[in-house]
């Protein structure tokens, strides 16, 4: 038991001292209004990294989310500005997610290309498209969009509400349902899956398709903070889900993982920021402190691995 | 290339049918097509009455055919109940996992298998047999019409092989229909109700077992006679090449190995699986290195961390493992056999092309290895001459001391016994040969000693031509007439 | 594909209009005004930039003009160096040059199209934010990447200005947004909360201005917090209208074009030579030289009263 | 005893199934659209213009290529990049440097920070993909925590921006350093066995491992070359850009890698050719230069030249999938047809 969640233990103890760091030094950190706008506007990336976990349990990776994210963003705020109700935005952007995931997917389950290439060819194609599309433009969005058209507080709950209950959703079902376990199954050996009577090729169209509806399922709980959509909001979104799925445990090669340790990964992740101005340091650490903390995590990782076949 | 031509194949309930070819001749291809892990690209397949032109994996399944593969395709990240539920009746994709169900279920079919196995264990924590025990009580559980095993024996010992046989025959007794896929002949006699043999990808006939003889059935498979005596041993073994003083390793779980092999002279090592024969193996050619004790070498100490060092004091080891470990598929037969002698033959680093064709081409006639050249990559191969392709690299070395790990496993008579005459033909110059071998008949008969393994101790050393009832005791460690 | 209108160069005036990024509204506007004084010209106008922060990629660009042979190159620096390099080689080809928005080396360029000098934009921006919270307290400052060279002169210009002016004003802190509003949001949101004395925050890059204003209204600090910025209209009307936002200063943009392309045409047929004191900028009437910068005129300052007279 | 299998027909097919072909007639049609639409494509200014601004990407792909051969990838050599022109810049700048002495040092820099990648990727076995994303936000990080995030070196002699800016016998500069880095890594992986390991190693390291090949040393090897080389490319940067800042080579890692993959170079490891890399870092080099100077033709109104920067990105996108596609779709409707004909 502690061994097998020993990367979630470890990642919970870094958090929990960040977080006695910041209640010694800067309790203003723990003031509800600041804390609930943190947690509201992370939302949206707690989202997509859903999707990046199953992409890499499955053994593969998906550098477009950030791309796919931008995409669902204009999308949804085309649709919104040219007055069309909330939910037709929302389904338009999840399903212009779901079409691009399936782009990926059906490249990297039929035609068997390494999904890294691919999805870098991808994440160029979308941006570059979406650059020529809207030129940069801010779009301002009809009232009513924001916050659902609800209060700030009610809109934020939603948001976070959402985003948590579809990771207990999928946590519960990658632990629990014989679906879940057929993507470890595809992600550890996928020939030995499709030899089980599991079609792996199903499998990673499906985990593609799935990722592009949550990135585009992000998107929109990203829109209804603020009254505008900026073209290029989902710039650099995949390296920070990428990076919070390896803190938080998961595998690249594939098989293991679980969505409670790339929460906790996301979480240290996204308070290095905050707590450097909390601590009223210089911003120019953040990158090189991220930086340090996705290595500490693999070393760990390797660590670890190391004692357990010697123990073996 | 065609793998199969036009083969007719059936298997009636309650029989045990035995597939029997040379290496590459299309037996795991024939299987692989029933299982629905290839399609076929004509013909049909009948199961039941249900008449079929291709099959999934997901479809065969659903249609009671279960197989065990040659390489077992368990999930190593998985436990060993995960595996077993995810083999056994597929459940509906958004159904929940019954775990304690599933656990329980484990623990029956291992135990029918008579496997002291841990339902709880990772994959990736067993050893290859117990994988193999796991595939079979996997299938086993999968309730199945048809249950297919291509070489299940291959890497199992003794002790499995009689579980696995007693598995068969219940199945057998309960109306399931067997196919058997081995190249141990005495198995085929001692299983079988009927054989079908293939060659060259066809059929080349099915016969009832009891109509056949050994020789028989020899000469169905290769075309001709094959002699399967063992070369016999000529003259005196020379000095002491490798000399293992106390040696221990606890990571590898081997403990106080004295051991003495000389040149000219091949040591057989039995034991059952686990007893750390391999590990031995990995010890010496450093790639697990040893806590204590001694290796010796032409009488001098020496210390092993790598196989490059191995390499270089005359130490050669052609691995259990051929695709992992031996031979790399994508690479050039070339490639592949010069791969540990890069210092040598390539000076100062710079590829030389021609010596290294030229000295596969050699190593490609006098092993006489199948293919079409030494550019062909070693995928193209079948598992018998990919093994002459593992041995070669390692000759190539000139080595003072060559360690064989199951060098015949899952190679046909035919290459078995040219693999056989190229070991003797070795020792005979001189070369001082470690033999690692399950196949007893195989150690019994090449040995000029035969060191017995179990618990990651030596337990015996007997003489070449020792009795087989002697061996087994020493490896199951019953009190035997030990001789040191 | 289709052919287009006019042929190559046959006579005809060729200019090149680089900014400092694509896809972006300031420029995208610049561009607007830049066209129409080339369509008066009768000049063919060239326009490209970088799309990404990859800073040789202006460098790039305007190599590649001046291979191509186009007669007046009018560029915004991203960095001042890195371009100057570029720019000098352009003018050795006998091209001119006119930079404007930000300039290069004064040896690179033969004038500055200056939409109010560094100091100006500074002073108008930190004396506006004097203004509203009683030249006392503490602000923070909100910019598009550590590296932007121009945004870091204001930046200067500010804290100079503060030094001599505003000795109750106390800068606490200068965080980047990397030009993405959302990131905006969340830095000053952790401003307000890390240090819950400041009462104003000035972005220097134009989707830090709402993404600043976004998290002054979720944190319930409207007009406690003054926000004041560098921004465009169309942005922030609606954060402007309901008093989160106090002011946004900027220029007339697509003036600023209309004039760096004037401005370089008059310098290729000789109209405008070095030491000129005045300068026929056509609709704009006759603007200031200021030894060899063209002054555009004052920033102007969009308010809740102005703001909706503007489009763009 | 000794039948023959047949060995794979090396038919005309066989050869335009080369992916080297295939890309040298892309790159071919590339000239022949950009010289027949754009404005003075082929003039002399424009083909040094092509290499000048791309050598650094091309030194980076070259020196990808054994790290991709070997079954890895290198995130962080842009990054990389970054640090040492920083550092390049304080050392001239600041400590008094010469040029040379402080190019030197940002090779040796490049190859420490390579060797922390082979150390973590070789030593403790750790997945490259991984590794070099930390060591790219580190990398990154580090020169603007040097900078502080805003400093910026300039001012260089112009001695030594001449290596960025100048031409020599009749080549831009920094291409002469480009071709002699392009035939140190293509004999390095074509003629050594060192090549040959990093192949073995990205077909299977275990296997190598147990042929006696040195795998760590080779891993480390293909590594510290991408840093050291990267650092090489950061001074060639300099002195073309003039001025030294943190936000050197951005994004460069993912041009490199496409470079690479689009030259044929299998990402899982094992087989590629540097002719490839080279092939497929022209294509992009052309296709990003030749667009620029379509100023005649319109799409959508707007001139394609106005459009270049964003429609290079896009079509460098397309290629990759249409290059990467191509063989497994041909594959695919073979065997469907084969099928129907039954
Ligand atoms: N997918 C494939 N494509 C091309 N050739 C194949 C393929 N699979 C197998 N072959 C070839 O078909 C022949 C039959 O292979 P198969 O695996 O069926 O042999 P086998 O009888 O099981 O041999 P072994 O006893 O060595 O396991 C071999 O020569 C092999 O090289
Ligand atoms: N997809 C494939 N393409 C080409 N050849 C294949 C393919 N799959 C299997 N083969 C070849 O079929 C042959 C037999 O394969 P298989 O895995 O059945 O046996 P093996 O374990 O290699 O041999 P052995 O009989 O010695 O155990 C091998 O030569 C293998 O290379
Ligand atoms: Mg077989
Ligand atoms: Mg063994």
């Amino acid at each position: 038991m502690m061994r097998k969640y020993s990367r979630e233990i470890i990642v919970a103890i870094a958090l929990i001292l960040l977080m006695l760091a910041l209640a010694a030094y800067a309790p203003a950190y723990f003031d509800p209004q600041p804390l609930l706008s943190r947690f509201t506007s992370q939302a949206p990336a707690l989202v997509a990294a859903i999707g990046i976990t199953l992409v890499i349990i499955i053994r593969q990776i998906d550098i477009s989310i950030g791309a796919q994210f931008s995409m669902c963003a204009v999308v949804a705020g085309v649709a919104a500005a040219a007055g069309m109700p909330l939910p037709v935005a929302v389904l338009a952007a999840v399903l212009t997610g779901a079409v691009m995931g399936a782009f990926n997917g059906l490249l990297v389950a039929w035609l068997g290309l390494p999904s890294i290439v691919v999805t870098l060819a991808t994440m160029v194609t979308w941006n570059e498209a979406l650059r020529l599309w809207q030129q940069g433009r801010l779009m301002n969005l009809p009232a009513g969009i924001q916050w659902f058209g609800l209060s700030q507080s009610a809109g934020q709950g939603i948001v976070i509400g959402l985003s948590v209950v579809l990771l207990i959703a999928f946590a519960w079902g990658m632990r629990n349902l014989a679906l879940g376990r057929y993507v470890y199954a595809t992600g550890t050996d996928a020939e030995a899956a499709r030899l089980a009577g599991i079609n792996p090729r199903w499998m990673t169209f499906g985990v593609f398709v799935l990722t592009g509806a949550l990135a585009g399922l992000a998107a929109v709980l990203n829109m209804v903070q603020s009254p505008q959509v900026q073209p290029n909001a989902g710039d650099g979104l995949e390296l920070k889900v990428i990076a919070a799925a390896v803190v938080g445990g998961v595998a690249i090669t594939g098989g293991r993982g679980n969505l409670w340790g790339v929460l906790l990964g996301l979480l240290l992740l996204v308070n290095v920021n905050p707590a450097l101005t909390y601590f009223h340091q210089p911003p120019y650490w953040e990158r090189a402190i991220q930086g340090l903390v996705i290595l500490l995590a693999v070393v760990a990782d390797g660590l670890q691995r190391g004692k357990k076949v010697k123990h073996a | 290339m065609r793998a199969l031509k036009g083969v007719s194949f059936d298997l009636a309930a309650g029989e045990v049918h035995a597939l029997l070819g040379e290496n590459g001749a299309g037996k795991s291809t024939l299987i692989k097509v029933i299982t629905g892990a290839h399609s076929p690209d004509e013909g049909t397949l009948k199961v039941g009455d249900e008449t079929l032109r291709s099959l999934t994996p997901a479809h065969a399944r659903a249609l009671g055919i279960a197989c065990i593969y040659q390489q077992p395709a368990l999930f190593p990240d998985l436990t060993v109940a995960e595996n077993i539920g995810l083999r056994l009746k597929k459940p509906k994709p958004f159904s929940v996992v019954k775990r304690g169900s599933q656990r329980q279920m484990a623990i029956d079919l291992l135990k029918r298998v008579g496997a002291e196995i841990s339902p709880d264990a990772e994959v990736r924590e067993l050893s290859m047999p117990e994988q193999q025990l796991v595939e079979i009580a996997c299938a086993l559980g999968s309730g199945a019409k048809i249950v297919i095993m291509d070489e299940p024996t291959a890497s199992l010992t003794q002790k499995e092989q009689h579980l696995l046989f007693g598995v068969v025959k219940d199945l057998r007794a309960s109306g399931v229909g067997v196919v058997y896929i081995s190249h141990r002949l005495e198995e085929i006699f001692a299983l079988a109700d009927r054989v079908t043999v293939l060659r060259d990808g066809e059929s080349v006939g099915t016969h009832a077992v009891k109509d056949l003889t050994e020789s028989a059935m020899i000469k169905l498979m290769v075309g001709r006679e094959v002699a399967t005596l063992y070369p016999p041993a000529e003259g005196e073994p020379g000095e002491t090449v490798l000399s293992l003083k106390g040696l221990s390793c606890a990571e590898g779980g081997v403990q106080g190995i004295n051991l003495e092999v000389r040149a000219g002279e091949i040591v057989g090592m039995a034991g059952l699986v686990g007893a750390g024969r391999t590990e031995l193996a990995r010890i010496l050619f450093g790639i697990t290195p040893a806590d204590s004790g001694e290796i010796l070498l032409g009488g001098k100490a020496v210390k092993m961390h790598s196989p490059r060092e191995a390499i270089a004091q005359g130490i050669a080891y052609v691995p259990e493992d051929r695709r992992r470990h031996g031979v790399i598929l994508e690479m050039p037969i070339a490639h592949n056999i010069t791969m540990a002698v890069h210092p040598r033959l390539f000076p100062g680093t710079w590829l030389r092309k021609k010596s290294e064709t030229s000295l596969a081409e050699d190593f490609i006639r006098d092993l006489g290895i199948k293919t079409y050249g030494p550019e062909a990559p070693g995928g193209s191969l079948s598992g018998g001459n990919q093994q002459k392709v593992s041995v070669s690299r390692w000759l190539a070395t000139k080595p003072k001391l060559l360690i064989l790990d199951e060098p015949t496993q899952g190679v046909d008579v035919g290459a078995k016994s040219e693999i056989h005459r190229i070991i003797r033909g070795l020792a005979k110059e001189g070369l001082a040969v470690l033999m690692i071998s399950s196949d007893l008949p195989e150690v019994l008969g090449m040995s000029d000693r035969i060191a017995v393994m179990r618990g990651g101790t030596i337990t015996a050393v007997l003489p070449g031509g020792a009795d087989a009832h002697d061996v087994m005791a020493a490896a199951l460690g019953q009190s035997g007439r030990e001789v040191a | 594909k289709k052919t287009e209108t006019g042929g190559a160069k046959d006579g005809k005036l060729t200019i090149a209009f680089l900014p400092k990024s694509k896809g972006n509204q300031y420029f995208v506007t610049c561009e607007r005004g830049a066209r129409a004084a080339a369509k008066e010209l009768g000049a063919e106008l060239l326009f490209d930039g970088p799309t990404n922060s990859d800073p040789a990629k202006q460098n790039e660009i305007v190599e590649g003009w001046i291979s191509s042979g186009v007669d007046v190159i009018a560029a915004a620096c991203e960095n001042k160096e890195g371009l100057s390099t570029a720019l000098r080689n352009a003018q050795k080809a006998g091209i001119k040059v006119v930079t404007y928005d930000a300039d290069a080396l004064p040896d690179a360029r033969s004038f500055f199209v200056n939409q109010a000098t560094e100091k100006g934009i500074g002073d108008a921006l930190l004396d506006n934010a004097a203004k509203l919270i009683g030249e006392e307290g503490e602000f923070a400052i909100i910019t598009a990447n550590l590296t932007a060279a121009n945004q870091n002169a204001w930046i200067k210009a500010i804290e100079t200005r503060q030094a001599e002016k505003y000795p109750k004003l106390k800068l606490v802190d200068i965080k980047p947004c990397d030009d993405l509003k959302d990131k905006a949001q969340q830095e000053t949101t952790n401003l307000l909360g890390a240090h819950p004395n400041l009462k104003a925050v000035i972005s220097v890059c134009s989707p830090g201005v709402p993404g600043a204003a976004e998290a002054v209204k979720q944190a319930g600090k409207t007009g406690a917090v003054k926000v004041v910025g560098l921004g465009l209209p169309s942005e922030n009307k609606a954060y402007v209208k309901e008093g989160v936002t106090q002011s946004v200063i900027l220029w007339k943009v697509e003036d600023l074009g209309y004039l760096a392309i004037k401005a370089g045409a008059a310098l290729a047929d000789g109209s405008l030579k070095p030491g000129a004191t005045e300068f026929d900028a056509g609709k704009l009437g006759k603007l200031k030289v200021e030894g060899d910068n063209i002054l555009l005129g004052t920033p102007f300052a969009f308010t809740k009263e102005n703001i909706d007279q503007f489009d763009f | 005893m000794h039948e023959m299998s047949s060995a794979p027909s090396k038919s005309l097919k066989g050869i335009f199934a080369r992916h080297e072909v295939v890309l040298l007639l892309v790159v071919a049609l590339e000239v022949l659209i950009f010289s027949l639409l754009g404005r003075n494509f082929l003039g002399e200014a424009n083909v040094s213009n092509i290499f000048r601004h791309s050598v650094e990407i091309g030194m980076l792909a070259l020196v990808m290529t054994p790290v991709i051969l070997t079954g890895g990838i290198d995130l962080s050599v842009g990054s990389m990049m970054g640090l040492c022109a920083v550092c390049f810049g304080i050392l001239v700048k600041e400590a008094q440097f010469s040029p040379l002495l402080a190019a030197l040092c940002s090779v040796a820099i490049g190859a420490t920070g390579g060797g922390l990648n082979a150390f973590l990727i070789a030593r403790l076995k750790l997945p490259p993909l991984i590794v070099t994303l930390g060591t790219f936000s580190l990398f990154r990080g580090l020169a603007e925590a040097l900078t502080k995030g805003s400093k910026s070196y300039s001012g260089f002699s112009d001695s030594f921006l001449a290596l960025g800016n100048s031409e020599v016998a009749g080549l831009p500069a920094q291409l002469w350093i480009f071709i002699a880095v392009a035939l140190g890594v293509y004999l390095l992986v074509h003629h050594t066995t060192f090549g040959r390991s990093f192949r073995a190693i990205g077909y299977s390291p275990e296997g190598s491992r147990y042929a006696g090949l040195a795998v760590g040393r080779n891993i480390s090897l293909a590594y510290i070359l991408a840093g050291a080389v990267a650092g090489l490319a950061a001074v060639i940067f300099v002195a073309r850009i003039g001025e030294a800042r943190a936000n050197a080579g951005i994004g460069y890692e993912l041009l490199a890698i496409t470079a690479v993959v689009l030259g044929g170079t299998s990402i899982f490891g094992g087989s590629g050719t540097v002719c490839g890399t080279l092939l497929g870092y022209l294509a992009v080099a052309v296709l990003n230069n030749g667009l620029k100077r379509i100023m005649d033709y319109e799409l959508l109104d707007r001139k394609i030249s106005d459009m270049a920067s964003e429609l290079s990105g896009l079509l460098t996108g397309l290629l990759l999938i249409v290059a990467l596609a191509i063989t497994p779709l041909l594959r695919i409707l073979a065997t469907r047809r084969s099928r129907s004909q039954h």
